[in-house]
């Protein structure tokens, strides 16, 4: 089982159980739905930003412990970020989902990944990479949108 | 004389033999799609080795072959589903989505005007809703569904009234989620009652219990061969004789065509009309041998022992788990078949089938190509096992070693 | 590096060591359909033996490894084209037709409008002509042709005129009647320079020589596996994605969607959006493995050979005949490739085909799907001989002592 | 060479050579095209039919020795026939065309055939069997359209 040991780390399991920022929040906070055809998995992310700094991140939806604890990691990873901050933080994650092959995330970069690199097990189990990959694609169009 | 034995069609199958994570291949993933038995991947190999050409147009002897053979599996077809009108009411597509498709864009858009009411089920798989859907924005039919009951059953109180103004009901055999099958010569009945038609999704049924489309009483069927042990790329379009030559075709190119010139074409009579292009002409080859690889089982053995597997897992499942696997699906095996789509509060269908999957366990999660089914039942998604005529009771052990590990670790 | 020989790839195809009537077998109708070599049945076999799952919605080890080697199978496909966007740009279809029926209901329907005009050849495979009849039908487009010369050429001295008005052009890349190659990176200039797009018919070119999108700068290709190789059941459609993207989608199921409810649905992504249904995995796999096999020999060496034996046998077929046999296609093999069709007066094409049987020679009798094309030079039919990369001399030697048979045997 | 002797008797390619009755009929006769969309064969039947006799047959068209010929000898066995007697041949020559599986012809029948009997070779190429039953399909088209 050490492969599986790999995918559902404590950090996982404990997010995907206790999840952070669940709820929601009213406009001018965006509303953001994501979801993941091929399985169903669900996630709608709100997200406020003043002064290009993420104030409030919400989440509801539903999903796979993958899914799950990867937004909530997620939320707990930018809230209060800038929103260039918090641009990064997805680069980086985008990064590790790719894997070994690309680019190994230095020193610097798995320590802003903090938490987040309990996730990089998912990458042994590749149809999992899109539970993992929801809620970022997610934001990142919310971020998108608040700033149009 | 069927000398069933499941031991025995067990060893037909090479991937059987396969060694997952340490643990020997547990497939229960029959709903989504079979393992072919060797005798059909050897008659495909051999069409390939010998016989392999392109049909209908070709004089030599290797092209009378492939047409031989390629027109052998329509004959074996229509004997193995009883078509009244043998094989010329049998056309081949590529799966049975295309075979929808077909029936709502030829049939469909021949037959149907704006205001004329499709009655599907809340039950169907997209491939027998989307193209519905796509007819309706394009010529304003409406698109009506029946519901489905608490215990997972059609709700036919109000049929007459869901009825009015429908020419065509449009019904899976057995639901691939809830594993209900439905009763199609009623439904064929109260259809023909009203002068509407019945189409049938075969997909799940095929493979499983015996077809005998006179008994049915339906109008079209539609099913794959992917999911009754043949291969991939080839599916089936049944439709009364006298339908089928009424119908314009669907997609154009070579085969279909009486003639051509730079203004125009004219079509071919059925089955060529329907068949544009060269066709799955190897697949129909394995379809033919699947066939009779079923036929030989006897499709009333292959239904009694799947009915045997499924009483014992959903005794088994309740048993031990004592109510923390939830079903969904009817809770016996009175009208319902071997596909067995389970919740458990706390663990994702995701989860479950990963650390499944860590056992050599086979489940599918997710909506199973059936969201309005599952926001009937407020539910994101199932884990679903389903079983062929190679299953065996030890493969629910399996099942239920690995779905208690699995709520273990995520103490559910 | 290649290693090309011919002999070695004969040596790959189980069915040329066929004898019939006596004779080995020598096959001449690779235009029609080609012999794959083991390398692409053992694959499917591998396939089946060992991985074969329902793609995409499985999580369990073999599911996930048929979802790779499907996806492997798309972007070997991107590779062997030089797609420029790469393997999302890669749709799966049954076929080369399907492809055009594509082509012409998804970015047909919905980009073009009544006295549109879709600029077609003389020289098309119905496959490229009765879909734009059938959209021509349903919405009022123009359907136009430009000729073919008496040295069966496209006639493009009055292109600027015919251009007019034009949305689309779709052209052969060659002709599977004449051999002709048409100038495709003219006419994709052609088009452009007037705001029309341009898609090509690779059937009979992506077997026969490389293939490059970035330099043929078309803008939608559609082909099919059997005639490269590879398995039948399986197609391949080609489009820029921005154009795909824009897309609506074609056939309706599972695959497809983004979203549904009993009120409507939604669509997924490119190229999920275009490949309803269970796609043909196995043959994905299949064709992979005869991209590789192609990618093994060098299109550019199987070119040069093709053009060898082209260039020997209709030299011969003059010298030997005299004239008695008419070459229905351009004499000489600039710009054009290894597809002969013949004429003999006073012996039919079937009755050619029927006597070469005799000597184990296959070449196809007919209007090869090609009825527009065969009016204009006012012929019924033609016998058609056509080359793979296994073709040999030694093929044409059988051929032109059977013809000499034939011909005798009917005092031609 | 044997089998192909079979296929091409002496009678057959001497219809093809010089298929009878080619030609046109004017109006009242009746005219009916048959396609064989397969291979490009066609034919055209024009049929003259006085007092439930059929008074004269031509054909044009174009095709294969089999198809060619069989159109002459078909126009040959049914010329100054009844309707009912042509309808008769008609059943003969498809009884011939299922091959020895089906019922045997009997001699009286053979009789019947006459020359017709030529074309029992077709049998063994199964492939040719449309070319050969192309004219018999239009014939039967044309009979049926007289008598409404
Ligand atoms: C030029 C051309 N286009 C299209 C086709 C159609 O291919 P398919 O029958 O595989 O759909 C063919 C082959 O028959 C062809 O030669
Ligand atoms: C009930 C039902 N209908 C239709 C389908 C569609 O079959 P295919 O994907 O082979 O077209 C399936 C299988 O996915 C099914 O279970």
């Amino acid at each position: 089982m050490s492969g599986l040991d790999d995918l559902y780390r404590e950090i996982i399991l404990d997010h995907y159980r206790t999840p952070r920022n669940r709820g929601e929040l009213d406009p001018p906070a965006v509303r953001v739905e994501g979801f993941n055809p091929l399985c169903g998995d669900e996630i709608v992310v709100y997200l406020a930003v003043t002064d290009g700094v993420v104030t409030d991140i919400k989440l509801t939806g539903q999903g796979c412990s993958i899914s799950q604890a990867s937004s909530s990691l997620m939320s707990a990873a930018v809230k209060g970020k800038s929103v260039d901050e918090a641009r990064a933080v997805i680069g980086t994650f985008k990064d590790l989902m790719m894997g070994p092959s690309a680019t190994e995330p230095t020193p610097s970069e798995l320590r802003k990944l903090g938490e987040l690199a309990a996730l990089a097990g998912v990458v042994k189990f590749p149809v999992r990479i899109k539970c993992a990959t929801l809620a970022w694609n997610t934001l990142t169009q919310a971020l998108d949108e608040t700033s149009n | 004389m069927s000398t069933f034995d499941p031991r025995l069609v067990r060893g037909d199958i090479a991937q059987l033999k396969r060694v997952v994570n340490g643990y020997p291949l547990t497939y229960l993933d029959s709903g989504a799609t079979s393992l072919p038995p060797r005798a059909v991947v050897e008659a495909m190999d051999r069409y390939y080795a010998l016989h392999h050409a392109n049909v209908h147009r070709g004089v030599y002897q290797t092209a009378a072959e492939a047409t031989a053979l390629y027109e052998d599996a329509r004959s074996a077809v229509a004997r193995f589903l009883n078509a009244p009108g043998g094989a010329s009411e049998i056309i081949f597509t590529k799966n049975c989505t295309e075979s929808f498709n077909l029936l709502a864009r030829s049939w469909g858009a021949a037959n149907l005007t704006a205001g004329d009411v499709v009655l599907l089920t809340e039950m169907e798989h997209h491939a027998n809703i989307v193209p519905w859907f796509q007819l309706r924005d394009a010529i304003g039919i409406e698109v009506r569904f029946i519901g489905v009951t608490d215990d997972f059953r059609l709700d036919l109180t109000n049929l007459d009234e869901l009825l009015r103004g429908v020419k065509l009901v449009s019904v899976t055999a057995m639901s691939n989620v809830l594993g209900t099958i439905n009763p199609i010569r009623e439904l064929a009945d109260a259809a023909h009652a009203v002068g509407a038609l019945l189409a049938v999704d075969g997909a799940q049924s095929v493979a499983h219990s015996p077809t005998d489309l006179v008994a049915m009483d339906c109008d079209f069927l539609a099913f794959s061969a992917h999911k009754m042990l043949g291969p991939t790329g080839i599916g089936v379009f049944w439709g009364r004789q006298a339908l089928l030559d009424a119908m314009p075709p669907f997609l154009g190119g070579g085969g279909m065509i009486g003639d051509v010139s730079v203004n125009g074409f004219t079509s071919a009579p059925v089955p060529a009309r329907f068949e544009a292009g060269t066709p799955p002409i190897a697949e129909a080859v394995g379809l033919g041998a699947a066939v009779r690889y079923l036929e030989g089982l006897s499709m009333a053995h292959v239904a009694a022992h799947e009915a045997h597997l499924t009483a014992d897992a959903l005794t088994r499942l309740n048993d031990r788990f004592d109510g923390r696997v939830r079903i969904i699906g009817p809770s016996t095996v009175d009208r319902r078949g071997g596909v067995i789509s389970f919740d458990i509060e706390g663990v994702h269908p995701h989860d479950i089938s990963q650390v499944l999957d860590q056992h050599g366990v086979c489940v599918r999660p997710g909506h199973h190509c059936a969201k309005p089914l599952m926001k009937r039942f407020g539910l994101n998604a199932t884990a679903r096992a389903s079983f062929g005529p190679y299953s065996l009771t030890s493969d629910t052990d399996a099942l239920l070693d690995a779905l208690d590990d699995a709520m273990t670790m995520f103490g559910a």
